[in-house]
C-alpha cells in the first residue's frame, strides 16, 4: 500500500468519524463544528479528485459560510449559553 | 415562431422578481401580473406553433449534447400557458404588509420561472436545477402565512423535500455514471443500451422518489395534508394545482424518452393505486375541509400516475386529461375552502349564506366524482378504457381501485354537499353569521374560482372539440423517436464527439 | 490514484450519504436534522465528482504553456457539484429560519412535541375559532392569536 | 426501538446497494460523451482556461440562472420568515460591542476580503474560483464589521440594490446575446487570447454579475441571522 492510499484511508476514517461525532455530540454548537470539519476534509479530496474550483466553493460555502450559519443561528437559538442539561432531553437521537 | 423566445418564458419573470423591489412604489403591483400577462401570450404563440411541429432552442447556441436544449412540443406549450394563467388567477394582491407583500409576489414570479423552466428543459441536470428552485420557492410560499403552525409543517416539508431532491441528484449520478451525458434526446438515444438494467430502474426509481414530492406520490406525500391545512388558501391551490403537475409532467417524460420499460410502469402503477387508495380513504375520515381537500388531491394524483403508467398514446391523453381536470378544479376548490374553513360540522348552512359559492362548490365536486356532462368524466372515462385496454392484470386491479375510489370519493363530497344544504346547526351559525367577513374577505376567491368554473363549463360544452387536440397532443408526447430526431438531427456528429 | 484510494473514496462518500439519511430519520432535535442533511448533501457532492474523475488526468484548466491536449477530468459534473453546494447552502439557510421561528412559538427543538403541537393548533384553527380562517391573515396580522399567547409563555418560561 | 432499526437498516442497506451499482464499471475511466466533446472545444468556443468556468456560465449557463435564483428565492424566503413585519427595534441584548481583537481584526480585515473577493471573481475564468467562491468572501467582508459592532448595520435596501441589479445584469447579458445572436446566453464579444485577463467574451462579466449578487444574498442572509428576537 503506497502512503498515498494511507493518507486517503487515514482521512476518510476521520471525516467518517467527524459525521459521527455531528450526529452524536451532546453540544449542539460542537456538532455545528463538526459538520464543518466535514466539509473542509470533503473538500481536500476534491482537491485529490483534480476539482480545485469545488474545493474552494466547499470551503468557502460548506466549511465557512454554513459553519457561520449554524453558529448564528445556534447562537439565535439561545444554544450557545444555555448548556447541556437543558436542552439534553431535546438533542436528537433518544430513542422512540 | 423563432424558438429563441422559448427562454423569454423563464428569464422574464425571473428578470421582473429581481427588479421588482427596485420598481417604484406606484407601478409595482402592476410588474408581476403585465409579466405574466406576456408569459401567458407567449405559450399560445407557442402552442400554436407547436401543434404542427415542436420547437427546439439550443440555449447559449451550443449543440445539444453539450449545452441545454429546451424543448416544446404542444404539452409543454399548453402548460407554459397554463403556469402563467394559474399565477395569475392565484396572484397575491394584497393583504399583507408592503415588504411581505413584495416578497410573496417575487416568489411567486419565480415560481412561475421554475414551473416554465421545468415544463421545457430537455437536460436532466437543469431539469433538477428548476424543480428545486420551484421546491424553495414552495416553502418560501408556504411559510408566507407565518403562523407558527405553518412555520413548522414547512419545516417537515422542506426536509421531506431535501430528502428527496438528494436522492434525485444521486439518481442523476448514477445515470451520468453510466451514459456519461445529461441531455433527454441523446440520453433516450443510447438508454437501450446503456440504461435498460438495474442500475437504469435504480436509477429510475431514485429520481422518481424526488420528484414524486412534489407529485405527491405515496410514500413521499406526508407533507401535503399538514402543508395545506396551515398555508394560504391561494399557496395550497399553487402547490397541488401547479407544481406537483409539473413534477408530474418530468416523470412523464422520463417515463416516454429514457425508461420506456415494463418495470418502471408497474412501479408506478402501484404507487400510483396505494396513493388512490390511501388518499381517498383518508379524505373519507378527514374532519376539517382543508385536509380532506389535500387528501383528495393526493388521490387523484395517484389516478394521474395510474393514467401515465399506460403504454402509448392512450397513456398519455388520460394522464393529461387527468391533470389538466385537476389543474382547473383543485385550486378552485381550496379557494372555496378558504372561504368557509375549519371543520365540516361548521358548513351546515353554507348554502343559505353564500349560494353561489355551494353552487360552485357542489359542481366542482360533481365534475371531480366524474358525473357525465362535466370534464371530470371524460378524464375518468379515458383513463378506464385505457386500462381496460390493457391484458396484463395488474391494469384490470387499477380498473377496480379506480371504480372504488370513486365511490368513496363520491360518498363524502357528497356528504359535504349534502351538509352544506342542509339545517343550520345550533350555536355554530351565531359566530359565522356574525363575523360577516364571509361576504367581505373572500371576494377575490370568489371570483377566481369563478373563473375556474367558467373555464370548466366551456371544457364540458367544448368536449367533443377537444378530443382531436388532446390526442394530438399525446400523440406528440408520446413518440420518443420524434424527440430525439428533433433534437438530435444527425445522431453521426454525435458519435464523432463521443470518440 | 490507486483503485484501492478510490473504492476507499466511494465507500466514504456513500457512508457520508447513509449517515446523513439515518441521522435525518433518527434525529428529532431539528438544529440536528439540519446538520444531518448537510452532511448527506456533502457525500452526495464526493459522489458526483468521484464519478468524474479519471485517472492519470490534471484539472480541467488550461495552463499556459500546456499543450492543449493534455488528459483532462471531467468538467461538467463539476460544474453540478458547485450548483449543488450553493443551492444547498440556501436551503440550509431557509430550514434554520424555519427552526428558529418554531421555536420561538413552541419553547422546543423536539421534533415529536412540535408536530403534537402543531396538530393541535391545526385543529384549533379548525374547530373552535371563527370562520375568517386564522390561515391567511387578512389585515397583515403576523401571528393568528392562537399562538400568540403561547409565544408569551414560552418567552416568559425562557427567560 | 423497531423503527430506530428499520431505519438504520434502511440506510444501511441503501449504502450498499450504491456500492453495488457504482462499482458496476470501473471507477476513474468515465465515458464523458459529453464531457470529453466540452474539453476539447471549449478553449476555441469560449475561450476560458478554466473549463468549469466555461461549464458553469457558457455551456450550462441556464443552470447558473437557476442556482442564482434559488439563492434569491432562499433569501427571500428567509426574509419572509424572520422579518420584521411592524419594523419595531430590537431589544438589544447583543448590542455590547465583540472584543477589542475581533473589532481590530475585522477592520484590517475589511479592505482585505475585499481585494481578495474581487481578485477571486475577475480571475474565475482562469483559475480556481470565480463568482461564487468570490462572492462569499464578499459577503464575509460585509457581515465581519456588523459581528464585531453589533450597533453597525448594513442597509438592506442598499443589499437589495446590489442584489436586484447584479441579476438584472446577469439576464441583461443574456438577452443582449438574444439580441445579437438569436440565442441566449450565448457568449459574446469574441474569445481574447486563451489566458489573458481580457478574454472569454462576456464571460467575466457574468461572473462579476454572479459574484456582486451571491455576496449581496449571502450578506442579507447572514445578516438577517444575526438580527435579534424582535417578539413578533
Amino acid at each position: 500500500m503506497a502512503w498515498a492510499d494511507l493518507i486517503i484511508l487515514i482521512m476518510v476514517v476521520l471525516v467518517l468519524a467527524g459525521a459521527g461525532a455531528a450526529l452524536f455530540l451532546e453540544n449542539l454548537l460542537g456538532a455545528a463544528v463538526a459538520t464543518a470539519l466535514v466539509s473542509l476534509g470533503v473538500s481536500v479530496f476534491f482537491v485529490i479528485l483534480r476539482a480545485p474550483d469545488v474545493a474552494l466553493t466547499e470551503a468557502a460555502v460548506g466549511a465557512g459560510l454554513s459553519g457561520l450559519l449554524l453558529a448564528l443561528a445556534a447562537k439565535r437559538l439561545g444554544l450557545w449559553r444555555i448548556e447541556v442539561q437543558q436542552d439534553s432531553e431535546d438533542a436528537g437521537d433518544s430513542s422512540c | 415562431m423563432n424558438p429563441s423566445f422559448i427562454a423569454l418564458v423563464v428569464a422574464l419573470p425571473l428578470l421582473a422578481a429581481f427588479l421588482l423591489p427596485l420598481v417604484p412604489k406606484v407601478l409595482r403591483r402592476l410588474v408581476g401580473p403585465l409579466v405574466l400577462l406576456v408569459v401567458a401570450a407567449l405559450g399560445m404563440a407557442l402552442w400554436q406553433a407547436s401543434l404542427s411541429e415542436p420547437l427546439v432552442l439550443a440555449v447559449g447556441g451550443f449543440r445539444p449534447p453539450l449545452g441545454i436544449v429546451f424543448y416544446v412540443d404542444s404539452v409543454a406549450a399548453l402548460f407554459v400557458l397554463a403556469v402563467a394563467l394559474v399565477t395569475l388567477l392565484l396572484w397575491p394582491w394584497g393583504g399583507d404588509a408592503s415588504e411581505n407583500l413584495d416578497r410573496k409576489q417575487s416568489l411567486t414570479l419565480v415560481l412561475a420561472a421554475a414551473c416554465a423552466g421545468l415544463t421545457v428543459s430537455g437536460d436532466l441536470f437543469n431539469v433538477y436545477v428548476f424543480y428545486e428552485l420551484a421546491a424553495v420557492t414552495s416553502y418560501g410560499l408556504a411559510a408566507g402565512s407565518r403562523t407558527a403552525a405553518a412555520q413548522v409543517a414547512t419545516f417537515r416539508y422542506v426536509i421531506l423535500g431535501s430528502l428527496g431532491s438528494l436522492l434525485a441528484l444521486i439518481g442523476i449520478t448514477l445515470i451520468y455514471f453510466r451514459s456519461g451525458t445529461l441531455n433527454l434526446a441523446h440520453l433516450a438515444d443510447l438508454a437501450p443500451q446503456t440504461l435498460h438494467d438495474p442500475l437504469g430502474l435504480a436509477a429510475f426509481f431514485l429520481i422518481l422518489l424526488g420528484l414524486g414530492v412534489k407529485a405527491e406520490l405515496f410514500l413521499v406525500n406526508t407533507w401535503a395534508p399538514e402543508v395545506y391545512a396551515t398555508a394560504e388558501a391561494r399557496v395550497s391551490a399553487l402547490l397541488a394545482g401547479l407544481v406537483s403537475k409539473l413534477a408530474l409532467l418530468v416523470v412523464a417524460r422520463l417515463l416516454v424518452l429514457v425508461f420506456p420499460l415494463p418495470e418502471a410502469r408497474e412501479a408506478l402503477l402501484v404507487l400510483g393505486m396505494l396513493g388512490m387508495i390511501s388518499g381517498e380513504f383518508a379524505a373519507y375520515r378527514a374532519r376539517d375541509i382543508k385536509r380532506m381537500l389535500a387528501w383528495s388531491s393526493i388521490g387523484q394524483l395517484g389516478a394521474a400516475f395510474i393514467a401515465f403508467a399506460i403504454p402509448g398514446p392512450a397513456g398519455v391523453a388520460a394522464g393529461l386529461a387527468i391533470a389538466l381536470h385537476h389543474l382547473v378544479v383543485k385550486p378552485a376548490l381550496f379557494l372555496l375552502a378558504e372561504r368557509w374553513g375549519g371543520s365540516l360540522a361548521r358548513l351546515a348552512g353554507a348554502a343559505r349564506r353564500s349560494p353561489l359559492g355551494a353552487a360552485l362548490f357542489a359542481l366542482f365536486a360533481l365534475s371531480l366524482i366524474g358525473v357525465p356532462p362535466l370534464p371530470g368524466f371524460w378524464a375518468k372515462y379515458l383513463l378506464l378504457s385505457g386500462l381496460a385496454a390493457q391484458p396484463d392484470n395488474l391494469y384490470l386491479l387499477a380498473g377496480l381501485v379506480v371504480l372504488v375510489t370513486t365511490v368513496v370519493e363520491a360518498v363524502y363530497l357528497f356528504r359535504v354537499v349534502g351538509v352544506m344544504y342542509g339545517r343550520e346547526a345550533k350555536g355554530e351559525d351565531a359566530g359565522l353569521t356574525n363575523t360577516g367577513s364571509a361576504n367581505t374577505q373572500p371576494a377575490s376567491a370568489l371570483a377566481g374560482s369563478g373563473v375556474f368554473a367558467a373555464l370548466l363549463l366551456a371544457a364540458a360544452l367544448a368536449a367533443p372539440l377537444l378530443a382531436a387536440p388532446l390526442g394530438r397532443m399525446a400523440t406528440q408526447m408520446s413518440d420518443g423517436a420524434a424527440y430525439v430526431a428533433r433534437v438530435l438531427p444527425s445522431t453521426a456528429t454525435l458519435s464523432g464527439a463521443a470518440q | 490514484m490507486s483503485e484501492f484510494a478510490l473504492l476507499t473514496l466511494l465507500i466514504g462518500a456513500l457512508s457520508l450519504i447513509a449517515i446523513g439519511i439515518g441521522g435525518l430519520v433518527l434525529s428529532r432535535n431539528l438544529f440536528r436534522i439540519v446538520l444531518a442533511l448537510s452532511l448527506a448533501e456533502a457525500g452526495a457532492n464526493l459522489l458526483l465528482v468521484l464519478v468524474g474523475f479519471r485517472r492519470d488526468a490534471i484539472a480541467p484548466i488550461i495552463e499556459q504553456g500546456h499543450a492543449l491536449t493534455a488528459t483532462m477530468v471531467d468538467p461538467i459534473p463539476q460544474a453540478m457539484v458547485l450548483t449543488a453546494i450553493v443551492i444547498g447552502v440556501g436551503v440550509q439557510a431557509l430550514a434554520l429560519s424555519l427552526a428558529i421561528r418554531a421555536y420561538v412559538a413552541y419553547g422546543t427543538l423536539d421534533m415529536n412535541v412540535m408536530r403534537s403541537r402543531m396538530e393541535t393548533d391545526i385543529s384549533d384553527a379548525a374547530g373552535a375559532q371563527p370562520a375568517t380562517s386564522q390561515h391567511a391573515p387578512a389585515g397583515g396580522r403576523p401571528l393568528p392569536p392562537i399562538s400568540a399567547p403561547r409565544l408569551a409563555h414560552n418567552k416568559g418560561a425562557q427567560g | 426501538m423497531l423503527t430506530r432499526y428499520g431505519a438504520l437498516l434502511f440506510a444501511a442497506g441503501f449504502a450498499f446497494l450504491l456500492f453495488v451499482l457504482f462499482t458496476s464499471q470501473p471507477l476513474g475511466a468515465p465515458t464523458m460523451l459529453a464531457g470529453q466533446a466540452v474539453l476539447n472545444e471549449a478553449a476555441g468556443t469560449v475561450g476560458a482556461a478554466n473549463i468549469v468556468t466555461a461549464v458553469v456560465l457558457a455551456y450550462r449557463g441556464i443552470d447558473t440562472l437557476g442556482e442564482l435564483s434559488i439563492l434569491f428565492a432562499a433569501a427571500t424566503a428567509v426574509g419572509l420568515v424572520l422579518g420584521r413585519s411592524h419594523g419595531k427595534q430590537a431589544s438589544g441584548e447583543a448590542t455590547e460591542p465583540g472584543g477589542f481583537i475581533l473589532r481590530a481584526g475585522s477592520d484590517l480585515l475589511f479592505p482585505l476580503l475585499l481585494v481578495v473577493g474581487f481578485y477571486i471573481i475577475v480571475h474565475g475564468h482562469l483559475t480556481p474560483g470565480g463568482g461564487f467562491q468570490g462572492g462569499v468572501v464578499l459577503a464575509a467582508a460585509f457581515v465581519l464589521p456588523v459581528l464585531a459592532r453589533p450597533s453597525e448595520t448594513v442597509s438592506h435596501a442598499a443589499m437589495a440594490w446590489v442584489e436586484g441589479l447584479a441579476g438584472t445584469a446577469f439576464i441583461a447579458t443574456g438577452l443582449a446575446a438574444l439580441a445579437v445572436d438569436h440565442a441566449f446566453l450565448a457568449p459574446l464579444l469574441g474569445t481574447g487570447q486563451l489566458g489573458a485577463l481580457l478574454s472569454g467574451g462576456t464571460l467575466p462579466l457574468l461572473y462579476l454579475a454572479v459574484g456582486l449578487k451571491v455576496g449581496a444574498e449571502l450578506a442579507s442572509l447572514l445578516l438577517r441571522m444575526t438580527e435579534e428576537e424582535s417578539g413578533t
